[in-house]
């Protein structure tokens, strides 16, 4: 008989769904085990993880399991975080840049689901460096504040305006029905949008 | 159809040629020109016949394969007979030569796609995350624009390197969570909202959501709804507005 | 006195770090080591992933050190995600990515020369990508824009640099990959023989 290495899988199911985390119901669904079974099998690891010189733990918070880092190596991250290395923009600043100059105007909420973490200090990073700035606010509730590049951001890239900026990718692109299907809907989309 | 698609079986002529040398299980160092030339042609025709579009890189490759051929035909010189070196030379002069180096030569990149082919692969098993946000640790370090070293390759590559984490991490949740719409609701919405608007509305505004699935679930709710007469459809000349009328418009008269 | 737990807090700081990875430098610099050590830690701390029930790895992409998760369980992961139909590169992309990997600095005119067909659009998706760059100008008339692979091509494709490339097949043999390009001629033949 095969032996299934549970705990592997559900180390590497909980360290992809990063800071999303998983639900019970998840987790037993791809290990198609039921949820009590689920449920044995993140509580052995969990305790492999507690008593071993492990960096993370699982937590359970707001429903979903979760892959943290232990609390006693927060001095580290620290030290990471303000670290010379930090000079350059993080790739979390540079994602950030990236999806507001796509898609401006923008809000943080919108920013966070498409990143999927939250996304808050790579904002402030990017404003207090003037490459981002808040454009208006956005309608409804809340009123938030809506995000687009600034001058310095075109100037910083040597681009003359936005337009410049190279054009994303269509999804498949090895597709050519794909292709038309896209230039059928662009099309259709102009002609919605008079 | 099927031809379409299977012509994009080759990226080029000179693909074409290296399919047609591995087939006739052909020496490529010594390639039979005018065999080779009218395997070449035929497929050409064939592509004609079938009114496929061919490409003018692949009639210029013709018009190569042709030029080699009669050169071939022509007698050799006088003067190399009594020239030691002749094979040598008639080598150096074969006019298969330069075709011959451009196939080896893309064939060699050809290969070598392969080779990244099998490493995308191996390398698309492997499943990241996100940095984590660690804003807890921080404070600001204020940093001017001057000293940052980054480029629009940098901002390109990180948003790429998020698409594609986005695309294996997005947890089943989300899959329920964004549910496309049916086209019987959908059918039923586009009643409700033309009995609002006096039976009566423009095309172009039952589509208020600008995602293609609702688009195309609208756009068949419409056609069903159509099937089954519940709406009709008016145009006053070509290129006019299109409306949309349910029943009631008739009934009320309304146009 | 205190026994620092390196490889805990080296996991830590890897998870944390994400796919934006730590480089050598980053990680020398946070555990207050030479980079010697770093490694030695970094090697260590792979065995034991490598050999053990874990979910992850740590691997080595272009530059800097990150974890993913074993390939072993990648059918696992792919249950747990909408589409798996991540966009791969198509082949005119690929053969255009090969030319670019070993000949850069390379011209369009350059490619499509080895190609024998019109490269533009190939490029385009590679541009746009992110996998190959601008890196300057041909001297000469025209003054062509150069191309070169990126960061990002080294972390698609999985490699540490662009000294990892396999090497460029240098001598000739019998293709052995031609079993779709047959499939094609099959069909070709039948009609010619209508």
């Amino acid at each position: 008989m095969e032996i299934i290495n549970w705990k592997g899988i559900l180390e590497s199911l909980l360290f992809a769904a990063g800071d999303e985390g998983l639900s019970l119901k998840q987790i037993s669904g791809v290990l198609e085990v039921d949820e009590l079974r689920a449920n044995e099998f993140i509580s052995d690891l969990q305790e492999e993880f507690e008593s071993s010189n492990r960096g993370v733990t699982i937590v359970h918070l707001a429903g979903v399991y979760q892959l943290v880092t232990k609390k006693e190596f927060a001095p580290y991250l620290k030290k990471l975080v303000e670290s010379p290395g930090a000079a350059h923009l993080s790739q979390a600043a540079l994602e950030t840049l990236a999806i507001v100059a796509y898609k401006q105007p923008i809000t943080r909420t919108e920013i966070e689901e498409i990143r999927g973490v939250k996304t808050e200090r790579p904002i402030h990073t990017l404003v207090s460096r003037a490459l981002i700035k808040e454009v208006g606010r956005a309608e409804g509730t809340g009123r938030a504040y809506l995000y687009g590049t600034t001058k310095e951001f075109l100037d910083y890239f040597g681009l003359k305006n936005i337009k410049e900026l190279p054009p994303l990718p269509e999804k498949v692109e090895d597709d050519p029905t794909e292709e038309d299907a896209d230039l059928f809907f662009e099309k259709f989309q102009e002609s919605v949008d008079l | 159809m099927q031809y379409n698609v299977k012509f994009d079986a080759f990226e080029g002529p000179l693909d074409l040629l290296l399919h047609l040398i591995n087939r006739l299980e052909i020496d490529i160092y010594d390639i039979p020109v005018a065999n080779i030339t009218e395997q070449y042609l035929l497929y050409i025709h064939t592509m004609k016949d079938l009114q496929l579009d061919v490409a003018s890189e692949y009639l210029v490759m013709a018009a190569t394969l042709l030029a080699i051929k009669s050169k071939m035909l022509l007698p050799k010189q006088e003067e190399d007979q009594f020239d030691e070196s002749f094979d040598f030379e008639s080598e150096e002069d074969d006019p298969r030569n330069e075709l011959v180096e451009r196939l080896i030569e893309y064939k060699k990149y050809k290969e070598a796609a392969t080779d990244l082919r099998t490493m995308e692969e191996e390398r698309g098993l492997m499943y990241t995350k996100p940095p984590s946000d660690l804003s807890d640790y921080s404070r600001e370090a204020a940093l001017d624009l001057g000293n940052m070293d980054i480029s629009l390759y940098d901002m390109l590559g990180a948003f790429q390197k998020l698409l594609r984490r986005k695309k294996l991490q997005r947890p089943v949740s989300t899959k329920i969570s964004r549910q496309e719409i049916s086209i019987e609701k959908r059918m039923a919405e586009i009643l409700e909202l033309l009995g609002r608007f006096n039976h009566r509305k423009s095309f172009y505004e039952l589509f208020p959501v600008p995602e293609k699935e609702h688009i195309v679930v609208t756009f068949l709710a419409i056609l069903e709804l159509m099937k089954r007469k519940e709406i009709s459809i008016d145009q006053e000349s070509n290129f006019a507005e299109i409306f949309v009328s349910s029943k009631g418009a008739e009934l009320l008269g309304n146009h």
